[in-house]
């Protein structure tokens, strides 16, 4: 306890990783935006808001994907719902955003226009205080880390695992799904919250917004893998490895293994939601899809993919899939799930370390732990 | 530490996406390009996949026409797998990276209203072909499909008349989304305007998806046995088939218990076994059905294109009101670039209005001067065994249509952009 | 041989000598009983895996139980650690921590290790990560997030890597050690955990003549300070420990005394040769 | 009335070999074409009053042929005469000769509901007289749902010369609905007794009337009217009771097919096959086919394509299923949470190459005869025929896995294979055969819920996405390897989700349904039928 704790947190990553967190840093929070706003649209070295928007969209799965991997590749506990904690998050800051809308909706209420169609009068109480910008951040903490808090330490107490505790996420995350597709719920319904027009006062479309938001997400990203870093490099996360392996073990060793899957799960939950806020104001839309099973199983495909137990290889994924994705859309729309699928078998098949493990094969390391 | 070097290449990879993504469309000076933005894959794609295909139909017959100005259309066809985030994506893709003149696109309103901001902000311009609920009126967007006035109205209308049946009770059942629950509330202001009290009216949501309709019928029978019912629904895509078996085989005849569909045509009874279905009623703008020589044609070019273009069940290749609305769209706004000259946004749009095209529904259709939505005949038809329509009712000719419905308070005097 | 500090014995000793007034969760000795079984009672779909089981170890003995596959002991073992929770009957750790209420790692934490018949240890750890998570020390989550190893625990997982022989081995992955390796360093981890009562399954299984002696020597020298409740096959290795001995059969006591008289026990000879 | 009997059968017998046809009014033919359904159902009252004109039955039968023609679009008008198409024949409706040769061009006569309900009515007036007692029989119900005024001397003659006791009952009923607005209270108190043996909830609509004294002076009527309703609202309340159990249950039978395979690949052999929605699509499929098959080359036998298509389908998929075990599942036994991911990627491709075969949209799968239409229990109570074959279906399909799994060989190395894979490889089972064999059946399995499914719901590309969560809730709230948990499970889901839609809608219905089965799962992890013991937790 000598060393002051922001200490060891930093010292964690080791100056390789400081490096190229600069790296990415200087790209991803300077170049990159000033690329895009201080350069003619025509110019070779323009960065449009495409690139922007998308580039802010993958980081942000970046760092669901990374929090999936805290709880899977290294409590070994698969989440099959967490997209509900990521929608959690934007559906909470999407109400702040619903509320900056103000007085420029189609109908020109003090309400959104989702509830003057169903001729509510006034607010429901779980809407109360969302108009505050702090609040509505709040709520994208709590309320996501409660219901995995909840939902957990009930799980959790009664041992539920493996495939057991994949299934009741999924469980979860559709229930939700269809809770939220409900209009009565008061969130919307199928079309969510949409046509968003300012933060603070600030037009959402301005690129100055557009560059703030790109440079949160990727601050955001730093963070959590700093985060992660330091997490696994602990103690705790040395337990949360020898849950992974051997539970029993464990518990007989006199930890209680409920407290630490607890907190991981917590935290990671945690991490989906800001994910999940930054992630509504970029693509401009929330809606119950991002809770449907199918969205959390593809968080799962990016961990996979990229390489589980390792803290880049599930940012590596996003980014690989979900460019995959755009190029095989445009590139061949009709056959583009026939490569989708092929990759997801591929992978599991002949990378079970994921791209992480291929490099480390190729550079002829073994790979540890 | 081995994973400092994914974090560089991490790195890498973000710089490389991004000239990747700039990359993927070399610019070409002498074509004009044209955005196609349907679901390919996904719950979506089963509606929206002949839309792709009537668009490209329609771009293949203008550039054996010469194409426009001068140029050949160049149609840029993209997979947005019912995904709504992933239409905004697309769409700004479509816009600001592949600098489409044009977007023909979306399905659903939830996709609309995702990709909206996106064309307000890129001034550029979405044409929409699917009936819709209304209370929407954007600079950027021209409505093809109709507004409930267009579709909805009248075929109650038509339900309380004589020949509808007389109905006097009605069942208003939808799948749980925005476009059901609009459609129902103007009904349902329309219905009190007609003397229909509250206690005869049942409003029923499903959700998505939604295969069991066991309970839902039993109700609507029970219902049906206080007085002469009607059921008007607004089930969404893939519930349809469920519902109206559990109909038929529930005993509840067309001739008992007529339902009237917004959302089933000729393409979506491709799918069901139609005996059980005779009798029961859509209503749309336009049918396959309709006897005109534009409409022959319109009908003998698309079977011809979907032999040709080995689409699947190409046999059985059939026209309907969203494939009619996507032609009159894109034949509309190449009338409009030839006016304004141009492929200016802004210029395009003010070409529009008043735009007239020869439809296959037998009419010459114009697009209002000031509400972006066309002038559209109504048709009434009953579906009969082989998955046709016999019309039996239909409008003297194209009504304006009110995207502000006058039964929703606090519409009044929003009948222009 | 001093296998850990003298401190902890010294402990062990005042608590069975004196007593005194008791902080909750202590450990009473007061009766020099560390284990009270009474009638325990466990049935898995109509199989009665034990039947009105009754036994105690007194402190500081080393026991050693044997007796045909299927007499109940593993789940003599589930159910003193917490894993099994049984039908009826009654397991008392000392006089006063009722096992039937305590969770498994509220057990381990009162002062009960336990080897598995199959070495149970964290094969992605290293060695000195396995000693490590062993270690008696705050295991709370709190603490573990803001851990440092002191110097101090440092030696002492040095200690033990020495006792165990595996100082070479310190650093590399558990998974790799041979099995006998595997049974050395998951009998370490016990004994990081400073347990006042021993359960070891089967523990020189896949060990070598040279390993098994070893591993009795040690046994032998940890009886007096701990409890130690060995399950083997291995009769030369019973011998060696030379504890008593209790025969289980059928899910409960054949027979109970020194190696000598329970062979000689006809009851005894007729279960094992009548198998 | 005997003698007319006879009268009728010789005329039966005299007009059986000679079709003589007795010409029909071609003016009011005619007015059939016309445009505006009031003169259309002006005709055909008209005719079907004709029908009785000559007293021997002949003119009826004629009037019925054109009549249902007319309801079967099958009269056309060909050089401005009304003419009935019989396969190639075409036949002048007035003069009932065939005209060759066959008009090219001819128009259909097209008819709205109104008129189609107004032709029923008509049709069953004269079907009334018919020969066959089903015809009557259906007659005299169709009738019973459309009692107007005007039907009271057609009833009087009906009620006369009916024998059958149970068309006579109905026939009683509807005439009892005239008998509400006799002016006599007698016999409005005869007609009420007699509606209050009906259970047609539209009987309550008329009785209910009869409460208010405004409406009903006499007292009698009025208390009798009362008793009636309750009687009819008890044995209502009580059929609404039973077609709620039997939705349940049928709903239960349909998951239960769903989930069936899935207890044998997951429950069974620990497999999580995110494809498993994918195998009932391919079952459906296969039944698609079948039918596209039967109606090219067996069209006469089309009814019974629904059986040709259980075999295909049960080895179509069975075949994918072996396959997908042999080039990925095979490869990930004992990783159950990566074959999630790789079956995942696998129900992707599974999709998209049924969106590339059979497009995008769905595909028509018919009923056939036998399973269209329903048993009606009571008015309000209808038990669709397609449901009860399928809760028998299911109940064969069950039998059948139980005695595979009890009592072949087969089942035996399958529940070797699952309690103890090594040993069973010691003792000489061949344990990789025998994996790709389970797998086989439990995707065959799948196959045949997708035949099931056919015949209720959509065949599409995306039809399995929808059944992939309710099967995995169905074999986890069962427990895992038990199959008698499964149909507990599935059945219990299938009424608790029926009675709770009734009760709070659809959509929280399922909601609820779901948080039970987590908060199930808290309290018994392992299922319904849990297996205890050492085993289970390893």
């Amino acid at each position: 306890m000598r060393i002051p704790f922001i200490v060891r947190f930093l010292k964690a990553t080791p100056r390789k990783g400081w490096i190229a967190l600069g790296v990415f840093a200087i790209v991803a929070l300077v170049l990159l935006p000033a690329l895009h706003l201080f350069t003619a649209k025509d110019s070779a070295l323009h960065v449009s808001d495409y690139v922007i928007t998308v580039g802010g969209k993958i980081m942000c799965y970046a760092i669901v994907a990374v929090a999936m991997d805290l709880i899977w590749g290294y409590t070994g506990i698969l989440s099959l719902g967490h997209g509900v904690f990521f929608a959690l998050g934007g559906y909470a800051f999407g109400m702040y955003l619903m509320r900056a809308i103000g007085h420029d909706g189609v109908y020109q209420s003090d309400l959104p226009d989702f509830m003057v169609f169903l001729d509510w009068k006034a607010y429901p109480w779980y809407w109360s205080g969302t108009g505050h910008l702090l609040w509505a951040l709040l709520l994208v903490l709590v309320i996501p880390a409660l219901l995995a808090f909840i939902f957990g330490f009930f799980a959790f107490r009664s041992r539920i695992k493996g495939v057991y505790f994949s299934i009741i996420t999924q469980a979860m995350t559709y229930a939700f799904m269809l809770l939220f597709f409900r209009n009565e719920t008061g969130f919307g319904g199928n079309n969510g919250f949409t046509d968003f027009k300012r933060i603070l006062g600030y037009g959402i479309t301005t690129p100055g917004m557009r560059v703030a938001l790109f440079a949160l997400s990727a601050a955001l990203l730093m963070f959590t893998l700093l985060l992660g870093r330091y997490l696994v490099t602990s103690k705790l996360g040395r337990v949360l490895a020898a849950i992974r392996d051997a539970e029993s073990r464990v518990m007989f060793l006199g930890y209680n293994p409920l407290w630490y899957k607890l907190f991981v799960w917590t935290l990671s939950a945690m991490l989906c939601a800001l994910a999940g806020a930054l992630y509504v104001p970029q693509v401009g839309i929330i809606n119950p899809g991002e809770m449907s099973p199918a969205n959390s199983i593809e968080i799962a495909i990016w961990a996979a993919v990229g390489g589980r137990g390792t803290l880049i290889g599930p940012v590596l994924g996003a980014f690989l899939v979900n460019l995959a994705k755009s190029w095989f859309t445009v590139a061949f729309p009709e056959y583009w799930l026939f490569f989708l699928g092929l990759l997801f078998i591929l992978v599991t098949l002949f990378l079970p370390q994921g791209m992480v493990g291929l490099w480390r094969k190729l550079r002829g390391r073994e790979h540890g732990a | 530490m081995k994973r400092r070097n994914f974090i560089k290449t991490l790195a890498l990879s973000v710089s490389l996406a991004a000239a990747g993504i700039t990359s993927f469309h070399a610019q070409a000076a002498d074509t004009i390009k044209v955005g196609i933005l349907h679901s390919l894959s996904g719950t979506m794609a089963i509606s929206e996949t002949t839309l792709k295909d009537t668009a490209l139909l329609a771009i293949a017959e203008i550039n054996a026409h010469g194409g426009v100005l001068g140029k050949q259309l160049e149609p840029v066809v993209v997979d947005p797998a019912s995904n709504w985030p992933l239409f905004a994506e697309k769409a700004r893709q479509l816009v600001s990276q592949d600098k489409v003149a044009v977007v023909f696109g979306c399905w659903t309103s939830v996709s609309r209203k995702s990709v909206l901001p996106v064309f307000k902000e890129l001034n550029s311009l979405l044409f929409y072909p699917v009936q819709y609920e209304g209370e929407e009126l954007e600079k950027n967007v021209f409505y093809t499909g109709a507004a409930p006035n267009q579709q909805a109205i009248p075929a109650v209308e038509y339900l309380m008349s004589k020949d509808g049946g007389g109905a006097k009770r009605f069942v208003l059942l939808g799948t749980d989304y925005v476009y059901p629950r609009t459609t129902n509330k103007i009904l349902r202001a329309f219905l009190h305007s007609k003397g229909v009290k509250d206690s005869d009216i049942d409003e029923k949501y499903t959700p998505f998806g939604h295969s069991d309709y066991q309970t839902i019928v039993a109700d609507i029978k029970k219902f049906a046995a206080g007085g002469k019912t009607a059921v008007i629904s607004t089930i969404n895509g893939d519930s349809n088939v469920p519902f109206y078996k559990e109909l038929g085989n529930a005993g509840l005849k067309a001739t008992d218990v007529p339902v009237v569909a917004f959302s089933v045509g000729e393409e979506e009874l491709r799918g069901v076994d139609t005996k059980p279905l005779v009798g029961h009623l859509a209503a749309w703008n336009y049918f396959e059905s309709i006897k005109n020589p534009v409409n022959a044609e319109f009908i003998k070019k698309w079977k011809a294109y979907a032999v040709k273009m080995k689409l699947a069940n190409a046999g059985k290749a059939v026209t309907n009101d969203p494939m009619e609305a996507t032609y009159i769209g894109i034949n509309m706004w190449k009338q409009a670039v030839e006016k304004a000259k141009s492929t200016d946004t802004d210029k395009v749009i003010a070409a529009m209005a008043g735009q007239t095209f020869k439809a296959p529904d037998g009419f010459t259709i114009e697009m209002d001067k000031t509400n972006h939505h066309l002038h559209k005949p109504v048709f009434i038809g009953e579906i009969k065994a082989d998955g046709q329509f016999n019309i039996v009712w239909k409008t003297k000719g194209p009504i304006r249509a009110q995207p502000w419905s006058p039964y929703i308070a606090g519409n009044e005097g929003k009948q222009k952009l | 041989m001093s296998l850990h500090s003298s401190e902890a014995s010294q402990q062990w000793d005042d608590q069975a000598a004196t007593s005194h007034v008791l902080k909750p969760g202590e450990l009473d000795l007061s009766h020099k009983v560390i284990l009270y079984l009474e009638d325990i009672s466990v049935s898995f779909d109509g199989f009665k895996a034990l039947n009105n089981l009754s036994l105690t170890i007194d402190a500081g003995e080393l026991r050693c139980i044997i007796g045909p596959n299927g007499a109940g002991k593993t789940t003599m073992m589930d159910v003193i650690t917490g894993k099994t929770r049984p039908e009826s009957g009654s397991a008392f750790f000392g006089q006063t921590l009722d096992l039937t209420r305590l969770s498994e790692p509220e057990i381990a934490h009162a002062g009960i290790g336990r080897k598995f018949q199959k070495p149970t240890i964290f094969e992605s750890h290293s060695v000195f990560e396995n000693l490590e998570l062993a270690m008696k020390t705050d295991k709370r989550v709190r603490r573990s997030l803001f851990a440092v190893l002191a110097d101090g625990q440092r030696d002492r997982v040095a200690d033990m890597l020495r006792q165990i022989r595996l100082a070479e081995q310190a650093e590399r992955p558990a998974g790799l050690l041979s099995h006998g390796q595997k049974q050395w360093l998951e009998i370490g981890m016990l004994l990081m955990q400073e347990p006042k009562l021993l359960l070891l399954d089967e523990p020189v299984a896949g060990m070598t003549d040279d390993e098994t002696e070893r591993t009795g020597e040690l046994f032998k020298s940890l009886a007096g300070k701990h409890s130690l409740v060995v399950v083997e096959h291995d009769m030369a290795f019973i011998e060696q420990l030379g504890g008593k001995v209790t025969v289980l059969h059928e899910g409960a006591v054949l027979a109970e005394g020194d190696l000598a008289t329970v062979q000689n026990d006809q009851r005894v000879i007729e279960v094992y040769l009548g198998r | 009335m005997r003698r007319r009997l006879l009268k009728f059968l010789l005329c039966i017998f005299l007009s059986s070999g000679v079709p003589a046809w007795a010409a029909l009014d071609a003016k009011l033919l005619q007015q059939l074409a016309a445009d505006a359904s009031d003169e259309k159902i002006a005709a055909i009252n008209k005719l079907a009053q004709t029908g009785d004109a000559d007293g021997q039955g002949q003119t009826r039968r004629e009037v019925l042929r054109v009549l249902k023609a007319l309801s079967e679009d099958a009269l056309y008008v060909a050089d401005g005469k009304i003419v009935l198409v019989d396969g190639k024949r075409v036949i002048d409706a007035a003069s009932g000769e065939e005209i060759n040769p066959a008009p090219t061009e001819r128009d259909s006569i097209d008819i709205n509901n109104r008129v189609r309900r107004e032709l029923a009515s008509a049709l069953a007036s004269l079907r009334l007289f018919s020969p066959e007692r089903e015809t009557r029989f259906a007659a005299a119900q169709e009738l019973l749902d459309h009692v107007d005024a005007e039907m009271a001397p057609l009833l009087v003659r009906a009620l006369a010369t009916e024998a059958d006791p149970q068309i006579k009952q109905l026939l009683t009923l509807a005439d009892a609905q005239l008998g509400l607005k006799n002016s006599d209270p007698t016999a409005r108190l005869a007609a009420v007794k007699t509606l209050a043996g009906s259970s047609n909830p539209s009987v309550k609509r008329l009785l209910v009337p009869l409460l208010d004294k405004n409406v009903e002076s006499d007292e009698r009527v009025r208390l009798e009217a009362q008793s009636s309703l309750k009687a009819i609202d008890a044995r209502l309340a009580f059929a609404d009771k039973l077609s709620r159990i039997f939705s349940g249950l049928s709903l239960g039978s349909i998951l239960l097919l769903a989930a069936l395979g899935l207890a044998i690949t997951y429950g069974v052999m620990g497999v999580i096959n995110m494809a498993h929605g994918e195998l009932l699509m391919v079952g459906a499929y296969s039944t698609f086919v079948t039918q596209t098959l039967f109606r090219t080359y067996f069209p006469g036998a089309l009814d019974w394509y629904v059986a040709a298509a259980i075999p295909l389908a049960f080895f179509a998929a069975a075949l994918v299923g072996i396959l997908m075990e042999r080039t990925v599942i095979r490869w990930l036994y004992g990783r159950p949470l990566e074959t999630l991911l790789a079956t995942w990627g696998l129900s992707l491709v599974l999709i998209q190459a049924a969106r590339s075969i059979f497009g995008a949209q769905n595909v028509e799968v018919a009923n056939p005869a036998w399973m269209s239409g329903g048993i009606e229990l009571f008015a309000n109570v209808t038990l669709p025929l397609n449901r009860i074959v399928i809760i028998g279906f299911s109940l064969c399909v069950l039998f059948l896995v139980w005695i595979l799994m009890n009592r072949t060989r087969l089942g035996m190395f399958v529940r070797a294979v699952t309690q103890n894979r090594s040993m069973a490889g010691c003792v000489g089972v061949p344990t990789g055969r025998i994996d790709t064999l389970a797998f086989g059946l439990g995707a065959g399995i799948a196959g045949l819920g997708g035949v099931a499914l056919s015949q209720i719901a959509n065949v599409g590309p995306d039809m399995g996405q929808g059944y992939i969560v309710d099967s995995f809730m169905v074999v986890v709230l069962g427990g895992v390897g038990q199959l008698a948990g499964a149909v507990w499970a599935a059945l219990g889901l299938g009424v608790a989700s029926k009675f709770l839609e009734g009760w709070l809608g659809a959509v929280i219905a399922k909601i609820l349904v779901l948080v039970f089965i987590i908060i199930f799962i808290q309290k018994r992890p392992q299922g319904l039928f849990a297996l205890k013991g050492r085993f289970a937790e390893s």
